[in-house]
């Protein structure tokens, strides 16, 4: 079962952003851009401004410089002054830095929560059914709490309830924290699977970047707030001296 | 003989609990649900019984219908609070013990207004079934108790269905929990807890008619549920309407039995000792998640 | 200075203030046909209250600050019992006469030599609430053999329903239920408690409860069909004209304590002319509309003061005690001799049996003595006794 | 200012009130006074435990009710044996009974957080309540009837010893906030009504700081109690477990200021003796809307309280 | 690079023994049967992916969680069971990964805080207020946070958040420092003088275990490494070993 197809281009474009918290200054000059249908990696390690940057897409945190610019299904809209309720409706769905579940509600319930959306509300049954096909796992445990999860389900459920959101862009932050290695490369597997399945442009965050770059076609290297490489591709990266630096403290 | 008096005390137990339930249902998902502190809650279940009462005296329309009819007045008073609390509180972080006086201090002003209004008589109304009493058997209930009761059931059902068969009262369960994570599912935090507020503050319209069409009213009549009131909804579970149900039903059968076969004077500390009892052993009530 | 000012606090607020509002009323009431007819020894009165809130706790400071801040000449008492006793320190401390209204047996513990007391209790203070009611029901064939009494777990309930229990003991009658309940809003719902006295099938049922149990029994004795051969006692509450409205037909035949009703015998010198006062003043004030229960015990205390004054010729609280003690003042309630310990020297609390009362009953009811017999004292009484209970219930 | 020397300026304002209400020479001051002195050492009872380390105490009412019972207790038992205790050692007796009150409910409910904290002191409350309504050596509902003589030797009218009583109450009360807030144990406090796992970290013992601090709040609550029922001559539980002394208790330090010994006296004197202002001068519900509406404006435009607002009019803008 | 010390090379007593320390969450094992002997006087780095249970390990050694199964030994004396203040005044001192500043205090008075209740807790010491006011500030300048002693916490910045996280773990004189993730979120020339700092006060007798995920600071720390992967240890050794493992690398780093 497909969803509905996308009519047009979604991409994100991030132009020379400025943010933080208070007086730190968390992020310097950014720029990105996720083209249509890409899956782009934001690495870095702990600290660097992954999560800030997709706050700031999300409009949890305002840039105090540069815009964001989003085209969903081809209709560009600017992010920037937008409440983080309107960025959702448009279809832009955040998997955030730590989960982010709602711990006393069931499993079943933080799907049907990531439906309230409204235009994701006519798709609940086909997506429910994907999410539970895609994550054997929920469909077992759709009556326990979230919160008892162990980290690898909680993090599958973090995902399937984003895209109960029907998004047209997913951003995942960090997806392998806190799994263990096995889980990590079954989580980024299934990212994959669910960027073909509804045909999303994807930003992920990750620190761990051999697994981030198994499915991701390029990437960005940030550093204490600032894109310090941009690699053209997956190859790019993994040769760069730069990341074995910063990954390996050599 | 014995038998007989069991039977009823269970059912007397249960309708009262039956109303125990709509007095906290409302606090049930103010501070179960949403963490407001909202001890100004009995205040307001009186206020509905003074308006249950003034349209009844000039009207004769029964009480739990104007209750129903009054719903919306509730909820929008409820809107109109809440709006007040999130700009003085919510918006600058939680600050639970300054919410706290704030309501300590809406629920003076509440009653003082009462007395301004109504003066300090006690007010009561009439109905049908005020008096009369249904028989089946050995067991018999009073209309005056189990109307209210019924009514209490079917508006907990309804809750109950209507907060977890909805969008809204889905992210209302979940909104304490994390109301920034709710704003990822296109759902505005601020608004789901100005509705819920809302739903709370429309059930005293309905817990305010039961009130009054099981005893006379005063303007303070509301000071003396507040122990009771929270004691149900700790004891249910925060956050959870069948826990409040199960709290309040358990609390009104233990207060029967108590008073039938017992005396009654106990009876207070019989609920309150369970309740310090359930807190001692399991700090997040019987059905708490 | 040709005022002379009268202190007291006054429940306006709380659980005690419809009652506590009422006997305002009546003090106001007489305050203004004092100063029409020109005053006390010729000076115009002026009444000093303030808000007791019916809590005990702020009665010290309010007779002290009347005493030695507002320089009060004299002082009486506000409804009830709590209230009273707060102020009786003060007061003695003072040395000032204290007129009470309504508290019941305050003077046992302080034995002051100047206090009065407004209530028709009589020296047998806990007992007279009762007495009448017992002799009424032993006189019955098949006369009453079992008895059960229930009683609020606060003071005058208490000490009435201690009354009881000596007269019930005194009658060889046996006790089958003897339990305090918590009074509302402690106690919700009154069935458990008439199941439980169903249950042993008394003949006679005590009751003495304030006003929201009163209510709440008497509903729930409907509700359970509890039909003992006689029922009442000391229900605080039933003499109040909006609680009457509230129960109507399913007050007859209980038999309850009154202290004034509007017979004919009754209709003491200045009553009638009081009441159409306090009538026409009620609604503005907010008050019980008929003020038969605390309106014309909150004129008559001050008229026991006005004759205290007027005896003694003086406003000397001592020379007005003295007065006092050996006079008999004619009141709208009637005559009150006092004797020992400031209480009345006999008691003429009444019991009264309400009947025939229908839905269609109104104020004009209750105006009346259409629907209450008074059977207790025989110099009072209207009417015999409808008995059992249940004959009377229709 | 070291401990010593506060106490020795405080007792010096103490007896200059006393001695400045004595020149007025009028009973009532002493009266209205003795009630807002009770609330000052309530308020500062309160604060030790609610303001000092983060626990809301609802149950005040029935600390404070111990320490009148207790009172009415020994005097019973004096009633019997023929010999009364003199007052100050029944406001001693009066906090031990609460303070050890207060090691109980500690025990009991400290591991509780938050709002189930407040709920089950709100819980305790009610236990007690019926335990004393149903306990007839002390009154029952019925009540028990104290009568204080209304003369003393050297002080003349007894509501003025009383009034000194409660006068070196406030003191001694006053002065413990203040040592506690200012020495290593107040230090203690704060790490608890701050983060309890990082002041466990830091050594802290947390779990014995909280029973100090119920313990001591307990006590001072008993003693504020203790002399009640020789202020009121006649005890019944409603006066003793009155909502007023719970809600107060948390108002005034509300008002005034949780975090210093300063908020919650300056809590009381202002809203106690305006209450008192209130019943003499509007004799009417005014006095309940009043208490109301200062609440609600006090927590809506100083958030903390009449010292908080103090100290940023003093400290002048701070820079955003 | 220091020398490496296997655990067989101990002879005496270590500081600090764990044995087959266990701890779940719910049905979540979070610690499966983890052991441990850090002798004293050693810097132990501890590494690990996100999750793997690290803070789990340090909440159950410094108390603040109570282990399930297994047993922890400090100085010779079993702890487990112990409440977190007492292993902290026996010479325990941790920092938080998230910084738990006493919100209403100063700074300084932060750091005044374990001085009174660990240090002046022992057994034989004594502080006078002018001791204590001279500790707090030396250990403040230690961490080059002298100037903001009287400061509110929430008017510092993240990184000197964590300056005094660490300076509150500091001024316990521990015999144990445990540092979680002090270092997250700081500039390189900011990791440099943390870790200066920790050497240095190795160096005054103090053991050291450190968690971190830079791992230039790791391998500049440490003189043995540990590796934590779901709850188990599975690496523990010189650091230029443990990285070259292979279980490592795939754990940890990715492959
Ligand atoms: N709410 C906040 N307030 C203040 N500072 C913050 C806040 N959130 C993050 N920071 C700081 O901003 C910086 C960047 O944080 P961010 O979370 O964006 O990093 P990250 O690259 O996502 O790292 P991680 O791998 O830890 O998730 C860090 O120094 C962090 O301490
Ligand atoms: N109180 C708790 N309740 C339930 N699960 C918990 C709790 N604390 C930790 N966990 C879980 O235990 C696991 C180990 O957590 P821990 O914090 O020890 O990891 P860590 O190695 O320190 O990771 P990080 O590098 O992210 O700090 C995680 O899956 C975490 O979600
Ligand atoms: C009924 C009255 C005579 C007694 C009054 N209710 C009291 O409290 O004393
Ligand atoms: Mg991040
Ligand atoms: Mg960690």
């Amino acid at each position: 079962m497909t969803p509905d197809p996308a009519h047009g281009a979604n991409s994100i474009a991030v132009e020379g952003i400025d943010a933080g918290y208070g007086l730190v200054r968390v992020l310097d000059d950014v720029s990105l851009n996720v083209g249509s249908g890409e899956t782009v990696a934001l690495l870095g390690t702990n600290g660097n401004g992954k999560s800030t940057l997709m706050k700031c897409i999300m409009g949890w945190v305002r840039p105090t410089k540069g815009r964001i610019v989003a085209e969903i299904d081809g209709v560009r809209h600017d992010l920037t002054k937008m409440a983080t309720t309107d960025i959702v409706d448009l279809g832009i769905a955040l998997v955030p830095e730590g989960r982010r579940l709602f711990p006393r509600q069931t499993v079943e319930e933080n799907l049907l929560l990531g439906a309230s959306r409204p235009k994701a509300r006519p798709h609940i049954k086909t997506n429910l059914d994907f999410c539970f096909e895609t994550f054997p796992r929920l469909a077992e445990r759709r009556g326990q709490l979230a919160g008892s999860m162990s980290g690898g389900e909680q993090q599958m459920l973090a995902l399937a309830r984003a895209l109960m959101l029907n998004p047209r862009i997913l951003l995942v932050d960090e997806p392998s924290v806190g799994l263990s290695p096995l889980l990590v490369g079954r989580t980024i597997d299934a990212i994959k699977t669910l960027k073909e399945h509804y045909k999303l442009t994807v930003l992920m965050a990750e620190q761990n970047f051999t697994q981030a770059l198994r499915i991701a076609d390029r990437g960005y290297v940030i550093v204490h707030g600032k894109i310090e490489f941009e690699g053209a591709s997956a190859d790019e990266l993994n040769n760069n001296d730069l990341i074995r630096q910063f990954y390996l403290g050599m | 003989m014995q038998f007989d008096l069991l039977i009823n005390a269970i059912i007397a137990g249960l309708m009262l609990g039956g109303f125990y339930a709509a007095v906290t249902a409302g606090i049930s998902i103010s501070f179960g649900m949403l963490d407001i502190v909202n001890i100004a809650h009995p205040g307001f279940i009186v206020l509905g019984s003074y308006i249950a009462y003034i349209v009844n005296a000039q009207f004769g329309i029964d009480p739990i219908v104007i209750a129903i009819l009054a719903l919306p007045v509730f909820f929008a008073l409820g809107t109109g609070i809440y709006g007040i609390y999130f700009h003085s509180f919510e918006k600058h972080g939680q600050d639970a013990l300054r919410g706290l006086a704030f309501f300590f201090g809406l629920l003076f002003v509440t009653e003082v207004l009462l007395i301004l209004v109504f003066g300090v008589d006690y007010r009561t109304v009439s109905t049908a079934y005020v008096g009369g009493s249904l028989k089946i058997g050995v067991m018999e209930f009073p209309l005056r108790m189990l109307v209210p009761a019924l009514v209490s059931f079917a508006m907990f059902a309804a809750l109950q269905l209507y907060m977890s068969r909805t969008f809204i009262g889905r992210a209302v369960m979940a909104v304490s929990q994390d109301p920034q994570a709710l704003e990822l599912m296109a759902v505005d935090p601020t608004r789901i807890k100005r509705i819920a507020f809302s739903i709370s503050m429309a059930t005293c319209a309905m817990a305010g008619a039961f009130l009054i069409v099981i005893q006379p009213v005063l303007p303070s009549s509301g000071r003396e549920y507040i122990g009771r009131v929270f004691a149900i909804c700790v004891l249910g579970g925060l956050g959870s309407l069948p826990g409040t149900l199960i709290a309040a039903l358990l609390i009104g059968v233990i207060e029967s039995i108590a008073t039938t076969f017992y005396g009654p004077s106990w009876a207070p500390a019989v609920s309150f000792g369970l309740l310090l009892l359930t807190l001692a052993v399991r700090p997040s009530g019987l059905l708490g998640r | 200075q040709d005022t002379v000012k009268i202190g007291f606090s006054q429940s306006l607020t709380g659980f005690l203030s419809p009652n506590g509002k009422q006997a305002l009323l009546g003090q106001e009431i007489w305050a203004d046909r004092v100063n029409k007819a020109g005053g006390l020894l010729g000076k115009k009165v002026e009444l000093k209250y303030y808000d007791d809130k019916s809590q005990g706790s702020e009665v010290p400071g309010i007779y002290t600050k009347l005493i030695d801040v507002d320089k009060v000449d004299l002082v009486v008492s506000g409804y009830a019992s709590n209230q009273i006793a707060p102020a009786m320190p003060v007061v003695m401390s003072k040395k000032k006469t204290f007129i009470s209204l309504f508290g019941l047996d305050i003077n046992d513990k302080f034995k002051y030599d100047k206090y009065f007391s407004i209530i028709p209790t009589g020296q047998d203070t806990k007992g007279s609430f009762t007495q009448g009611w017992f002799d009424v029901a032993m006189q019955q064939s098949p006369k009453p053999q079992t008895i059960a009494l229930t009683f609020a777990d606060a003071e005058f309930s208490q000490n009435a329903c201690e009354g009881a229990r000596a007269t019930a003991k005194k009658l060889n009658l046996k006790i089958v239920y003897d339990k305090a309940y918590p009074p509302p809003p402690k106690t919700t719902d009154f069935a458990p408690i008439v199941r439980a006295i169903k249950a042993e099938n008394p003949d006679l049922v005590m009751i003495c409860s304030y006003p929201l149990d009163s209510i709440g029994l008497v509903l729930a004795a409907h509700e359970v069909d509890l039909k003992p051969k006689m029922m009442g006692g000391a229900m605080v509450g039933l003499q109040a004209t909006p609680f009457k409205d509230k129960l109507k037909g399913k007050l007859n035949g209980i038999v309850n304590y009154e202290t004034w009703v509007p017979d004919k015998k009754q209709m003491y010198e200045g009553a009638e002319a009081f009441y159409k006062e306090y009538q026409s003043r009620a609604g503005a004030a907010g008050v019980d509309p008929l003020g038969y229960y605390l309106g014309g015990w909150g004129y008559a205390q001050m008229q026991v003061l006005e004759a205290g004054i007027k005896g003694a010729k003086s406003f000397d609280d001592a020379k007005i005690a003295e007065y006092l003690k050996k006079a008999t003042v004619q009141t709208v309630v009637g005559p009150i001799k006092f004797g020992a310990k400031g209480e009345w020297a006999d008691s003429r609390m009444m019991q009264v049996q309400y009947h025939s009362l229908t839905d269609a009953a109104n104020l004009e009811t209750w105006r009346g003595m259409s629907y209450q017999t008074v059977v207790d004292p025989p110099s009072l009484a209207t009417g015999k006794l409808i008995y059992p209970y249940e004959k009377a219930m229709k | 200012m070291k401990a010593p020397t506060f106490l020795l300026i405080l007792t010096a304002v103490a007896a200059a009130l006393f001695m400045a209400f004595r020149l007025v020479g009028n009973d009532y001051l002493f009266f209205a006074g003795y009630t807002v002195l009770q609330y000052v050492v309530i308020a500062t009872a309160w604060n030790i435990l609610g303001g000092y380390c983060g626990y809301v105490n609802f149950g005040s009412a029935g600390f404070f009710a111990v320490g009148v019972y207790s009172t009415v207790f020994f005097h019973n038992i004096g009633q019997m044996v023929d010999f009364q205790l003199p007052i100050p050692v029944l406001i001693v007796i009066g906090g031990i009974m609460s303070g050890l009150l207060g090691l109980g409910m500690g025990y009991l409910t400290l591991r509780l957080r938050g709002v189930f904290f407040a709920i089950a002191t709100l819980a305790l409350l009610v236990v007690i309540e019926t335990f004393v309504v149903n306990w007839s050596f002390v009154g029952g509902s019925r009540g028990a009837y104290i009568i204080p003589p209304s003369e003393i030797p050297i002080l003349g009218a007894f509501i003025q010893y009383l009034f000194l009583l409660m006068l070196i109450l406030v003191v001694l009360s006053l002065a413990a906030a203040r040592t506690i807030e200012r020495s290593r144990l107040g230090i203690g406090f704060a790490t608890i009504r701050d983060d309890e796992l990082a002041a466990e970290a830091s050594g802290v013992p947390t779990l014995r700081l909280k029973l100090i601090a119920t313990v001591v709040s307990g006590a001072l609550f008993g003693m504020a109690g203790a002399p009640f029922p020789y202020y009121i001559g006649y005890v019944e539980p409603n006066s003793a477990f009155n909502l007023a002394y719970s809600v107060n208790a948390i108002a005034m330090p509300m008002i005034g200021g949780t975090m210093t010994w300063v908020g919650p006296m300056v809590g009381a004197l202002l809203l106690s003796t305006l209450q008192q202002v209130i019943t003499v001068t509007i004799s009417s519900a005014a006095n309940l809307l009043i208490t109301g509406l200062l609440l609600i404006g006090f927590v809506i435009l100083a958030p903390k309280g009449l010292v908080g607002l103090w100290q940023s009019l003093t400290a002048g803008r701070k820079q955003p | 690079m220091g020398q490496p010390v296997a655990e067989e090379v101990i002879g005496d007593v270590p500081l600090l023994a764990i044995e087959q320390l266990g701890k779940r969450f719910g049905g979540f094992v979070a610690l499966d049967t983890v052991d441990l002997k850090v002798p004293q006087g050693q810097r132990l780095g501890l590494i690990g992916p996100n999750g793997s249970g690290k803070s789990t390990l340090v909440n159950c050694i410094s108390g603040t969680l109570q282990n399930e199964t297994g047993s922890v030994s400090f100085d010779g004396q079993r702890i487990d069971g112990f409440p977190a203040h007492r292993r902290a005044r026996l010479g325990l001192a941790r920092s938080f990964q998230l910084p738990r500043p006493f919100r209403t205090m100063t700074v300084a008075e932060n750091v005044r805080v374990p001085l009174i209740y660990t240090v002046g807790a022992r057994a034989g010491v004594h502080l006078t207020q002018s001791e204590l006011e001279d500790r707090c500030m030396e250990v403040l300048s230690l961490v080059a946070l002298q100037d903001k002693a009287n400061k509110n916490p929430f008017d510092l910045t993240q990184v000197e958040m964590r300056k005094l996280e660490l300076a509150r773990a500091m001024a316990a004189e521990p015999k144990l420092l445990i540092a979680d993730e002090s270092m997250a979120g700081l500039s390189h020339s900011e990791v440099e003088d943390i870790v200066a700092l920790l050497i240095r006060m190795n160096e005054r007798g103090v053991t050291i275990i450190m968690i971190e995920h830079i791992m230039r600071a790791v391998m500049a720390f440490s003189q043995r490494l540990v590796v934590l992967v779901s709850g188990r240890k599975i690496a523990d050794g010189a650091p230029e070993d443990v990285i070259k493992d292979k279980d490592v690398v795939g754990a940890y780093l990715g492959t």
